[in-house]
């Protein structure tokens, strides 16, 4: 279950710019960023030495490198939201903080090369280009669809475009790439692109109506889950969500290490202030 | 002289008074890729029940000033598999254990009190009483001494041998004193305290309490000023009573204020959430703290603060 | 339409729900240099006794994670010098004030309720039952419900006419509920949640408690989950008994949190420690967010956590 | 009893320099400087938008200017003590803090010209200076003696000292001026420069021990306290100490509203942990 060995450590920042709504951050990690999988989060303690904010905050590695002039690095997105990203936003180079990594379940890979599609809403495209990479070295066609509100919160540098065939764009108020949501073009790009697998990585609700799709055309669906968590290395239960083994039972699953990757088809989405009838214990 | 940092917890006797807090660690294994069990004073696990429980609903959590609430509602998997499963691994891995065991009903802490003879590593047993009594209007056990008195005298019945019994309080009540008497005069060796404080979140986008469960406890640096307080309190009026002492440590300072006021060792949560080695840091820095004091052991200090002393 | 902030707490007509806390507002003058206190709901007084009272010995205070320890004790002139000097004052500088009252026995909210009547500028009572009882072991009024009822009581019998009584409750009690149903039936029109919570800080340089008096009242952020948990509770149970909230509110945020769990209006206590006008922030922020929200009414928001919603 | 109208401002830092053990801090506060007088306090908010610390934190005023080129100034002399001073000593030029401004009693100046020696322990010289200047504007004749527990902690910068006749320094372990404590040397201060007030800052055991040379000597005696304090602005009661009145009767008063500058003979000492017997309401 504990596939990670995490390590806690103090990462110096190399660099933080804004892109569009988010800040592209790099940080100064040692040899552990090769432990790194595409899919691993880091957690951070934020507010420095007085802080009132008592839990870490949880990040998607965007791209991780073994070796730089500074060492191993990972780099994260970060959208400035509330008071931990703000804080982590407002940080300059050289300053340090407490991060643990590499945490929680990565993509898997397939050992074929297959057609692989990536769908990213938001900073939820950050860990979908280190998985392009991979999946194109690996020989898998990779195609990609990033879908936002607006333009600004698309995230898709250049050099992360380079693993992948074929990139759309949605937004919610048409200010880049095709007006509308991700699912409305999904189906197109699954039939025409012929994909084999859907990689995900986006707030609960898009996941989940990915899935809708997927279910459809029975392919499968990685996809990295997003739940509030407070420890992020399994010892506090709070980022559980309803997921079907393949003993047919529903389990509550901690996100943080039986995830964030989880097979789409086997969350039992919508379960948000209830417990599924049926959950084992329940 | 050399310096004792060992521990005596109402009779378990343990290297060092720093223990992981029930509910706050997992199975154990998930902090073992941080730091090595068997360097604590002793794990204590999360809160077993005899059958499984998925636990509430999401959301469970909500960060607050200091703070955080959480309604987890007690998921594991029931006490077979944590008896197959959990017990002979943080055994095999050095580790101290007290398990914590909580039940709906009297007759579930008998039963809880008998599985837990003769366990391989198990030190003590923490019996959390802050759940609801499903048979007594859902009236919380450990916030009535008559309710109290009963869960633990069932598993005072049934524990047999030198297990030490240690009561779990919740501070929400009018008089924890009182509790803590009628408790001790149960049979309990020692008392938890403390528990979570009832509290709730309100998310002001949703406009709904942020809890699926509405309420939650509250726990972490923001309750530090309560749980001081109780473990003084009984300190005071219960002076041959040991006290785990717990609730918002995050630092040796932290424990050392504790100890001061009358903890026999001291149990480490929300503070692991923040930071995987908060029990080590705790540990190393109260050892320091101790020393740089002049202490020549841990006993010495627990209590210190109720002497005394001329205005 | 529009925007009514008007609050209406138990009867006082208030230009909007945002009031000082007792004790938290000198005598009203110091922050008269920061604000006009006609432009906040109402000014809340410190306790009144019916002596003159030193308070308890320095240090009276300890700052705590996101929030303090204060055992300032009363300190006052009594209520003589009040009615002649701070009332007075107060009327002439246009604000609206609820006087908090506090008595030692039961006869002294008699007579402190008898001199209330007919005062300038003030719109209700508010009584702090958060006193040890002189006469009965001390045990603080509010902690049980004979003690907490015989003080309204007292209280009722002898204000006359129609000012609005409020009765402010300890959350340390096992069962707020309990407290709130008998304050109301003894004739209490509304209830103010929360008084401070029992803690202690120990200093470790002195190995001591920190507080002359050892224990103190906290307050501040770290127990607004506790404070919106007891608001949601007794507006949940006793729909009709308005509320006055309080308990770590800082901001608009804050306050919409406790609006929405039932509160009618809010006290600001600890923020004004820390921002003078932190009443004013408060006031405005929560005008804003209501009407972005779309609430036509202060009145409308009050307990619209409470609505059922579907899953 | 209000003597001041305070104001709440946002103070940019202009510089912030170590100087020993302490930061020497230059805030631009606008035209309410011209308000300071030598006594006063400003209280700061600590720890940024996310702090657990809940209190403002209190600060003598070393110097206050009307005009610079960056409009109305204060400067302060903060030792990095806790979490509140630390955070305040790393802050950087430009940084903006929430002040609030001038608060409490300020030392009171004869009408005559006498001859005055200050006493200042540790930081507490910092109100010293200005106090120094205005004396000596207004004729006095200005003596002054600093003490410290080691070199380091003595402040007592070269421009500062353009107004007094004499300086005298003190410390515990001998690194600067006389080896021992300030009230060693104050009994022949007071004779030899013929003085006829003493006002002070620094510890409450030194005010303490002050007062008790002064009463011995029977001359005035201002002293600027330093209780701790929740609000700084008389809304709390947290900061009293027991001071007796004309009338003969004791009272708890505020130390910072009828403080800090408070006469040393009125104050009752060593009342730390009690109420003084006969206290008023006691
Ligand atoms: C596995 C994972 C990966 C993430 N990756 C990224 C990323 O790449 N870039 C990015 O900008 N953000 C990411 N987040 C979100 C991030 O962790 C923070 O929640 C976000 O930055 C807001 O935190 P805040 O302190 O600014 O907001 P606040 O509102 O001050 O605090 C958020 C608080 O709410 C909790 N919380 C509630 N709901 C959620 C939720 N849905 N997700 C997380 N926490 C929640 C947090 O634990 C925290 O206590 C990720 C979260 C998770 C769990
Ligand atoms: C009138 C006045 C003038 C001051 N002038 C200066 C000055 O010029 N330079 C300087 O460096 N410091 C000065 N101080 C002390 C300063 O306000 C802080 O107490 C100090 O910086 C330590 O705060 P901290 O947050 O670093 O420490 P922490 O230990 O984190 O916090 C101190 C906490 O304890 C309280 N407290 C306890 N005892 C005291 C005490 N004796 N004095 C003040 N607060 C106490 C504070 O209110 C605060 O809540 C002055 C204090 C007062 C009251
Ligand atoms: C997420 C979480 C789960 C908890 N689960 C349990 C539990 O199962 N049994 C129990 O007795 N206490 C449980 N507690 C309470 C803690 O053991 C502890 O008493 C409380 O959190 C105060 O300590 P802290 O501030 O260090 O966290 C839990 C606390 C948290 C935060
Ligand atoms: C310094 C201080 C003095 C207080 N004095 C009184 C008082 O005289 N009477 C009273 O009913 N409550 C008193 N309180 C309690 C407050 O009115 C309020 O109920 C409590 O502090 C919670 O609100 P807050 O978190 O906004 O401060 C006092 C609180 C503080 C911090
Ligand atoms: S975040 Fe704690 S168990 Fe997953
Ligand atoms: S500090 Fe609040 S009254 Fe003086």
């Amino acid at each position: 279950m504990i596939s990670t060995r995490a390590a806690q450590i103090n990462a110096e920042l190399i660099s933080n710019k804004r892109v569009g709504s988010y800040h592209h951050m790099v940080f100064s990690v040692g040899d552990i960023a090769s432990q790194a999988k595409p899919g691993n989060f880091v957690a951070i303690s934020v507010g420095g030495e007085s802080s009132s904010m008592v839990l870490r905050r949880a990040f998607a590695i965007y791209r991780s490198t073994e070796r730089g002039v500074n060492g191993g690095l990972v780099e994260l997105v970060v959208a400035p939201q509330g008071q931990g990203s703000r804080w982590l936003t407002s940080l300059e180079a050289h300053d340090v903080v407490d991060m643990v990594l590499p945490l929680g379940t990565h993509f898997g890979i397939p050992t074929e090369p297959v057609r692989a599609l990536l769908v990213g809403g938001g900073y939820g495209s950050a860990p979908l280009f280190g998985l392009a990479e991979l999946l194109k070295s690996r020989g898998c066609r990779v195609d990609m669809v990033l879908g936002a509100s607006t333009a600004a919160k698309i995230y898709a540098p250049l050099e992360g475009k380079r693993s992948v065939s074929s990139l759309t764009l949605t937004t919610d108020d048409g200010t880049a790439g095709i007006a509308g949501q991700i699912t409305d073009v999904l189906p197109k790009l699954i039939e025409e692109n012929e994909i084999e697998i859907v990689y995900s990585c986006g707030p609960m609700g898009m996941l989940q109506a990915i899935t809708a799709v997927t279910d459809r055309y029975q392919i499968m669906h990685q996809c990295a889950v997003e739940e509030a968590m407070a420890c992020g290395i399994g010892v506090c239960m709070t980022c559980v969500l309803p997921v079907t083994g393949d003993d047919g039972v529903t389990r509550m699953l901690r996100s943080c290490i039986d995830g964030p990757v989880m097979d789409g088809s086997r969350v039992v989405w919508d379960s948000k202030r209830k417990i599924p009838e049926g959950t084992f214990g329940a | 002289m050399t310096f004792s940092f060992a521990a005596d917890l109402a009779g378990a006797k343990l290297p060092n008074p720093i223990l992981t807090a029930s509910g706050c660690a997992g199975s154990g294994k998930e902090l073992s890729q941080f730091f090595k069990l068997s360097e604590i004073g002793a794990v204590v696990t999360k809160s077993i029940m005899i059958k499984p429980r998925s636990g509430r609903a999401t959301p469970r959590m909500a960060e607050t000033p200091s703070g955080m609430l959480n309604s987890i509602g007690l998921q594991g998997p029931g006490v077979d598999y944590f008896l197959e499963n959990d017990i002979p691994w943080l055994a095999a891995n050095g580790a101290r254990t007290i398990v914590s065991i909580a039940g709906e009903t009297v007759e579930d802490y008998a039963v809880l009190a008998r599985r837990m003879r003769n366990l391989p590593g198990v030190v003590g047993l923490e019996v959390n009483i802050s759940c609801p009594n499903v048979e007594n209007r859902g009236m919380v056990f450990s916030c009535h001494p008559e309710t109290a008195r009963a869960a633990i005298e069932a598993v005072r019945r049934n524990i047999g041998g030198e297990l030490p019994i240690i009561a779990k309080l919740s501070p929400d009540v009018t008089d924890i004193l009182g509790i803590a008497r009628e408790v001790s005069n149960a049979g309990a060796d020692g008392v938890a305290l403390i528990n979570t404080l009832l509290g709730m979140v309100i998310d002001t986008n949703l406009m709904l309490p942020k809890l699926a469960q509405k309420t939650g406890g509250l726990s972490g640096p923001a309750i530090r000023p309560v749980a001081v307080r109780a473990v003084y309190q009984v300190r005071a009026a219960l002076p041959q009573l040991p006290i785990l002492g717990m609730g918002g440590i995050t630092n040796g300072r932290d424990a050392f204020e504790f100890i001061l006021a009358g903890a026999s060792a001291v149990s480490i949560g929300t503070a692991t959430f923040g930071n995987p080695t908060a029990v080590i840091k705790v540990r190393d820095e109260l050892s320091a703290i101790l020393q740089e004091r002049g202490f020549d052991s841990l006993s010495d200090a627990i209590g210190f603060a109720h002497r005394e002393v001329q205005a």
